[in-house]
């Protein structure tokens, strides 16, 4: 066995320590004493990091070093698979090996048990597979590191869903575990054409992010402007999905949301058919899914799963609820301070009658009841479950009678604002809530100072912004604005799903054909 | 990077730059001359303003890729072409503030009484500016959204207005006032169809000219087709008298509207349509000065611009008219012999020259 | 008017600015001109404006401009009324 | 396109400066309903009925406060004396609302005109309000009548107006616009129903008016007042009203009955009244062929006939007709009188016959007086009712038998 030496000055190890994020290719010593140094300092002597020193070969011995970071590794694995086959080695390591390859070829081939093996080049990558929960082997006399999959810890298995509730329709949601996500995606479409790119992104955290697409539906144009905004991103950390989320999208200015994101394994698998590309990110169960367009955050994937006729009715009924939950206290402002004349007497002289003592005027009135119901939303999300129906009682109590009888607010009020907060409480998707919750209050102030005009003005202003708005290149309107005939078919109105025979053309340009049998066309044939 | 849009939303771009002040003054203005004809007047005002689209359509060859102002200047000669251009710009000026006069005074007669026209001039006009600064593709998809808006709007006005209809207001038909009748196309298709000459700067937008063309006349053909039924129910529904009184008769006709005593009170339709097309008739009447000013000072970026004609627009749209009577007077002389110079003589002029080179 | 004329002053400023540095970015020097000289002139029409002084009329530049078909035009046009 | 945001930005810090000039809140107004006007000494006496909108809406316990209130102010136009009333309105009053506009007498008389054009000009009002001419009352009293069922009088007057129009046909809902084209239209003259009150007048503003099973007063609406240009100049009675509404093909549906040849009546129910005018002219004598076309239903039988053969129900049509052509007749003849052609025949003849109308406009009104009449009716019997033949001939067989 020659041993190369190549022995470091005390500067160069300095150097190498103060560096090693930024260079990736400082490479590893063959002396083990000297590995061993850097590695500590590096970790700052962590407690939760251990090495073991393992002698092999008592003739000739050869010191093997072990590292591995307690929390991370599955000790199972690293105790029957890693350490008893090693420790239980005859000794058949022969000293005459002359090269690297000869070991890793042992090692590979006939000592260790665990699933994966890999050779490691340099010390950065060294780093990244130990914090990933690897165990790390260096071997006296050679430039080389093994890293064996040990990977393990906690993992809170497949959970429910908790965010998008439907009734008919799969559980499953995804977990915090990349690797299960891209599982539980994988498990759904059974197809080589499946394609998943790693991108490593987060200085620090060096979080495994994964883009899927199905080759052959995508429109490559956007998978290329994924691939390259995902490259471009330059930050130490990514610690949810929202961090790429945020990095990526198109309108950073806006209050809508240019790319979706879900918890359900089978929303990700219908967008992936569709020909989008869904982004998983390491440590969090929301996944992206662009491009998103804007008649996507009014669809939930449960329309699909029930006949054409109940989902038409519910998305219409979203779309007005969409209209409802930005709108209604703006009407309200409207009707009551500026547009007497379009309310019919008899409501109006109620109207009147209510507010008849109250003090502020309708806007603020308006004001503090909306301020009230979202400080009562707020709440109700951080306390916990316990004391969160106390809240609802008080909430209930405090806003729809005391206040009412107090006459802060007329009972009107109250209605409206319980409307709208209804209303915003349909959509599946969380974001467009938002928006519409930060909307409200612009629509509010704009009916206060112009009434019905003030609307329309913000309506107008509002499509023109939302027509401006593009998800990585398909214009954020489509299939409304540019109108394309052939995809109104799954926007407002849902068609029978033996209909839906193509897919959203901007979205997949190449494969658009879904089904190519008319089923019950089909069947009556048979017949 | 040019930006480019379908030529079913140039479509719906005529629709609207047609019946924009159409809608409101329309009825009002043809029943004047043709009386009881008035929807006569309106049918060949359509079948004349037709044969003007055609003229439009006449200049620009199957596969343009100039601007009118480049075809302009190609055919006129450098000086005389930037005269052109200057006098169709001083044009599209002349209405845009016209039109957000408008829109000030009906504002603030109908919808908020006592807030000054001012105010809403300024933020209509900041509104168009946020669209022209956004480019024709965002107003052309903006375009869009609202059509459907508008169309529901307008069928449902015509609709509900329909049971109060008493045919004997439109009797007799052609019989009297028939000079009146047909000297009152001059007025319509001064305030509608050759307004539409500010749409020929964004014809070679479109990206595909012979079914820009088509559209071209598939929309005036529909716009006409709505000022017609709208003329008609307003003779019908408010009589001869009532339509010609009125100064915004359409309005009045939404407030007869009273169906099963829910339906009533719903005038805001009518102003709901009227907004909508007026707004994007500014926004393409701005959007035309703009790029004219970039062709004339061979700027880069038609944006440049709009900043300072917000601001001219905005004092002329707040200064130049006294009154609604002047307005009236203004529609029948000064602004419909510029209508016809610009919309009409120009462009028949462009075409003539057009041949005779190409001989 | 002295309020909201300051105010819109200030806007206009602002404004100026914004652009001045937007149309800059894209170095286009000619633009940048252009801008200026109708900026200045739209900021002096805002503001003799907001003065109350008389701004110039266009409608009465028209009504100029055509004076000698007006006339003549209305009053064959008015009698079908 | 970096500038979009600042254009936003700007556009959110001009919003305050211009906003909230034309804000109201409801509790700035007061609604009104009803509005009346009457002659004063030197101009008009204006009544205005507001809504106290406490005592309406809701299940607010009953108080002392009437439902509604009358304010009075005079002025020398109407406008003036709607703007005189703020120094006695707490509030600014708001006529979106308004459903009824009661002109008294008196004033009719003297040309309303004057009252009109404010009417139409201001944006406030709307279309759809109906105008009634108080008769034998002051307008104020009418408008402070207060009803029993509906709190809000204005109400009671507008549904009574629609409901008695439908039903009965004697009178007729005019709006703004109807009564605009009446005024103005050539060859036409516009006409306006009447109010009336039943009891006493004063008793009649109390609210203990609505405690009683009976009340001091009740409002109702007879008869048609008619105008000739803008003034009134008489009334039709109720046949000749109910004629009136026959001609202008004005009834949905009504009673009418005819005598039998013994003391009893027959009494049917019209469900479908299609009238057309006919003008012919000749040199300068005007024919006007109406044409009727009623379908009825039996509706009371409560003399001995008998309904069992096609010849029988054939008797009892012509009737019928005869007494619709008499009633049209008289209703004419009324009009004729009051030389107000309130049918629109000249605007028949305007728009059948342009060219004969030329001539004939100038003096419409001696055409109008000199017009043949020819009255051709057709009246069909669809139902009996619930039952096949009438009984009363049963009645008097058994009562004989006894």
């Amino acid at each position: 066995m020659r041993l190369r030496s190549k022995k470091r000055t005390a500067e160069e190890k300095q150097k190498i320590i103060e560096n090693i994020s930024i260079s990736d290719q400082a490479e590893i010593s063959t002396s083990l004493r000297e590995n061993d140094e850097i590695i500590r300092k590096m970790l700052g002597n962590s407690d939760d990091f251990i090495s073991r020193k393992i002698l092999l070969n008592k003739q000739q011995p050869i010191q093997v070093q072990l590292y591995y970071i307690d929390a991370l590794v599955d000790k199972d694995t690293l105790q029957n698979d890693l350490l008893g086959c090693i420790l239980n080695l005859p000794s058949k390591v022969d000293p005459s090996w002359k090269t690297e390859k000869d070991l890793y070829d042992f090692l590979q081939n006939e000592t260790i048990n665990t699933s994966d093996l890999t050779k490691i080049e340099n010390l950065k990558e060294l780093f990244s597979n130990l914090l990933s929960g690897d165990t790390i082997i260096l071997i006296e006399g050679y430039s080389k590191a093994f890293a064996t999959n040990t990977r393990g810890g906690q993992d809170r298995g497949v959970p429910e869903v908790t965010t998008q509730k439907i009734i008919r329709g799969p559980k499953e949601g995804f977990t915090e575990r990349i690797g299960t996500n891209i599982g539980l995606v994988r498990r759904r479409i059974k197809d080589p054409n499946l394609w998943v790119k790693k991108y490593c992104i987060g200085e620090k955290t060096q979080t495994e992010v994964s883009i899927a697409y199905i080759n052959g539906i995508v429109n490559d144009d956007i998978v290329k402007e994924v691939d390259q905004r995902l490259s471009r991103i330059e930050i130490d950390s990514i610690l949810e999905s929202g961090y790429i989320e945020q990095l990526i999208q198109d309108a950073k200015y806006s209050p809508f949301p240019t790319i979706n994101n879900t918890e359900r394994p089978d929303t990700i698998a219908a967008g992936l058919l569709e020909g989008r590309i869904a982004i998983f990110v390491d440590g969090s169960p929301f996944t992206l899914l662009v491009p998103a367009l804007f008649t996507d955050f009014l669809q939930s994937s449960e329309d699909y799963y029930q006949r054409s006729d109940i989902g038409t009715l519910l998305r219409l009924l979203r779309t007005f609820a969409f209209f409802l939950a930005m709108m209604t206290p703006a009407g309200y402002i409207a009707l009551t301070m500026f547009h007497q004349e379009m309310v019919p007497t008899t409501l109006l002289v109620g109207l009147a009658a209510q507010r008849e003592g109250i003090p502020f005027p309708a806007f603020i009135e308006a004001l503090i009841m909306e301020i009230t119901f979202e400080l009562l939303r707020e709440a109700g999300v951080r306390l916990p479950s316990s004391v969160g129906s106390a809240i609802s009682i008080v909430g209930a109590l405090v806003l729809g009678q005391a206040a009412v009888e107090a006459g802060i607010v007329s009972s009107a009020m109250v209605i409206v604002v319980s409307l709208t907060a209804i209303a915003s409480f349909v959509f599946p998707s969380y974001n467009l809530a938002i928006t519409v919750r930060i909307l409200r209050f612009g629509f509010m102030a704009l009916a206060a100072s112009f009434g019905f005009f003030g609307i329309f003005i913000g309506l107008i202003l509002l499509v023109f912004h939302l027509v401006s708005l593009r998800s990585f290149g398909i214009p954020y309107t489509t299939p409304l604005a540019p109108f394309i005939a052939v995809d109104q078919k799954d926007v407002f109105v849902q068609s029978v799903l033996w209909k839906e025979r193509t897919r959203p053309r901007l979205i997949s340009q190449k494969n658009i054909t879904r089904s190519k049998l008319n089923l019950p066309e089909a069947q009556k044939k048979k017949r | 990077m040019d930006q480019k849009i379908s030529a079913y939303q140039f479509f719906i771009l005529v629709f609207m730059n047609t019946l924009g002040t159409a809608i409101l003054f329309i009825p009002t203005h043809a029943t004047t001359y043709g009386k009881e004809n008035g929807w006569i007047t309106v049918v060949f005002a359509t079948i004349f303003g037709l044969l003007v689209i055609a003229v439009y359509n006449a200049i620009f060859s199957k596969e343009e890729t100039r601007s009118l102002f480049v075809i302009i200047d190609d055919n006129f000669g450098k000086w005389l072409g930037s005269i052109s251009i200057l006098f169709a710009l001083l044009f599209a000026y002349f209405t845009t503030f016209a039109n957000l006069w408008s829109i000030g005074q009906f504002v603030g007669l109908h919808i908020l009484m006592g807030t000054p026209p001012e105010a809403i001039v300024l933020l209509v006009i900041l509104t168009c500016l946020v669209g022209v600064r956004y480019g024709i593709e965002v107003i052309g998809r903006a375009s869009e959204i609202f059509l459907p808006f508008t169309l529901i709007s307008l069928i449902l006005l015509v609709g509900l207005v329909w049971p109060e209809a008493q045919l004997d207001n439109i009797q007799p038909i052609l019989q009297t006032n028939v000079a009146g009748a047909f000297v009152g196309i001059i007025p319509v298709i001064g305030i509608t169809f050759l307004e539409l000459f500010c749409l020929l700067g964004v014809i070679h937008r479109v990206n595909n000219i012979p079914q820009a063309k088509k559209a071209f006349f598939i929309g005036g053909l529909v716009a006409g087709f709505c000022m017609i039924i709208v003329t008609f129910a307003c003779i019908a529904v408010i009589g001869v008298d009532g339509t010609i009184r009125h100064i915004y008769s359409i309005y009045f006709l939404g407030q007869n509207i009273s169906i099963a005593e829910f339906f009533e009170r719903v005038e805001g339709l009518v102003a709901f349509i009227w907004f909508i097309t007026i707004f994007f008739k500014i926004c393409t009447n701005f959007y035309f000065i703009a790029i004219a000013i970039k062709h004339l000072g061979g700027l880069k970026d038609f944006r440049t611009v709009t900043i300072p004609i917000a601001y001219f627009l905005f004092v002329s749209a707040v200064t130049s008219l006294p009154n609604i009577f002047y307005d009236f007077e203004l529609m029948n002389s000064t602004y419909l012999v510029y209508a016809i110079l610009t919309g009409f003589l120009l462009p028949i002029l462009l075409l003539i020259v057009k041949i005779a080179r190409k001989k | 008017m002295l309020f909201p004329t300051i105010l819109l002053m200030i806007v206009s400023v602002i404004v100026f600015y914004l652009e001045y540095k937007r149309i800059k970015q894209k170095q286009a020097k000619k633009d940048n001109w252009v801008f200026m000289i109708f900026m200045v002139l739209a900021t002096i029409f805002l503001f003799v404006y907001m003065c109350d002084l008389p701004t110039p009329d266009f409608v009465a530049f028209f009504e100029f401009l055509f004076k000698p078909i007006r006339g003549p035009f209305f009053t064959w046009l008015i009698q079908y009324q | 396109m970096r500038g979009r945001k600042y254009i936003l930005i700007i556009t959110i810090i001009v919003l305050p400066l211009t906003g909230c000039w034309s804000a109201t809140e409801l509790t700035d107004i007061i609604i009104a309903t009803a509005i009346g006007v009457d002659k004063s000494e030197d101009g008009y006496r204006l009544s205005v009925q507001i809504i106290n909108p406490g005592e309406i809406a809701g299940s607010a316990e009953n108080t002392t406060r009437t439902a509604t209130t009358t304010y009075t102010a005079e002025g020398k136009t109407i406008f003036e004396a709607l703007r005189r009333m703020t120094t006695i309105a707490p509030r600014r009053i708001f006529l979106s609302h308004v459903q009824v506009v009661v002109i008294s007498e008196e004033v009719a008389k003297e040309g309303i005109g004057k009252v009109l054009d404010f009417l139409v000009r201001d944006h406030e009002f709307r279309a759809d309000f109906i105008l009634l001419i108080a008769r034998d009352y002051s307008a104020k009293n009418i408008v402070s009548v207060i009803t029993p069922l509906e709190r809000i009088s204005a109400n009671k007057i507008t549904s009574s107006s629609a409901a008695s129009e439908k039903y009965w046909a004697p009178t007729r809902d005019v709006e703004l616009n109807e009564l605009m084209q009446g005024i103005l239209s050539p060859g036409r003259e516009a006409v306006l129903s009447g109010i009336h009150i039943l009891g006493d007048e004063d008793l009649g503003k109390f609210k203990s008016n609505a405690e009683k099973t009976e009340p001091f007063a009740l409002l109702y609406i007879n008869e048609i007042g008619v105008f000739k240009g803008d003034q009134l100049v008489g009334w039709l009675n109720e046949d000749e009203s109910k004629g009136f509404n026959y001609i202008t093909d004005n009834v949905t549906s009504t009673v009418g009955g005819v005598d039998c040849d013994d003391d009893g009546r027959i009494i049917v129910e019209v469900f479908r009244s299609d009238v057309k005018m006919y003008p012919k002219v000749d040199g300068n004598q005007v024919t006007m062929r109406i044409h009727a076309d009623l379908l009825v239903n039996l509706g009371e039988i409560t003399c001995d006939i008998s309904t069992e053969t096609q010849e029988d129900l054939r008797a009892i049509e012509e009737k019928i007709e005869e007494n619709l052509n008499e009633i049209m007749q008289n209703t004419i003849e009324a009009a004729k009188k009051l030389e107000a052609d309130i049918f629109g025949f000249g605007d028949r003849v305007r728009r059948s016959l342009p060219r004969d109308w030329e001539r004939l406009e100038k003096d419409w009104t001696t055409h109008f007086l000199n017009t043949n009449i020819l009255l051709q009716s057709t009246v069909n019997i669809r139902h009996s009712g619930m039952i096949h033949d009438p009984f009363m001939d049963d009645i008097k067989k058994k009562n004989q038998e006894e």
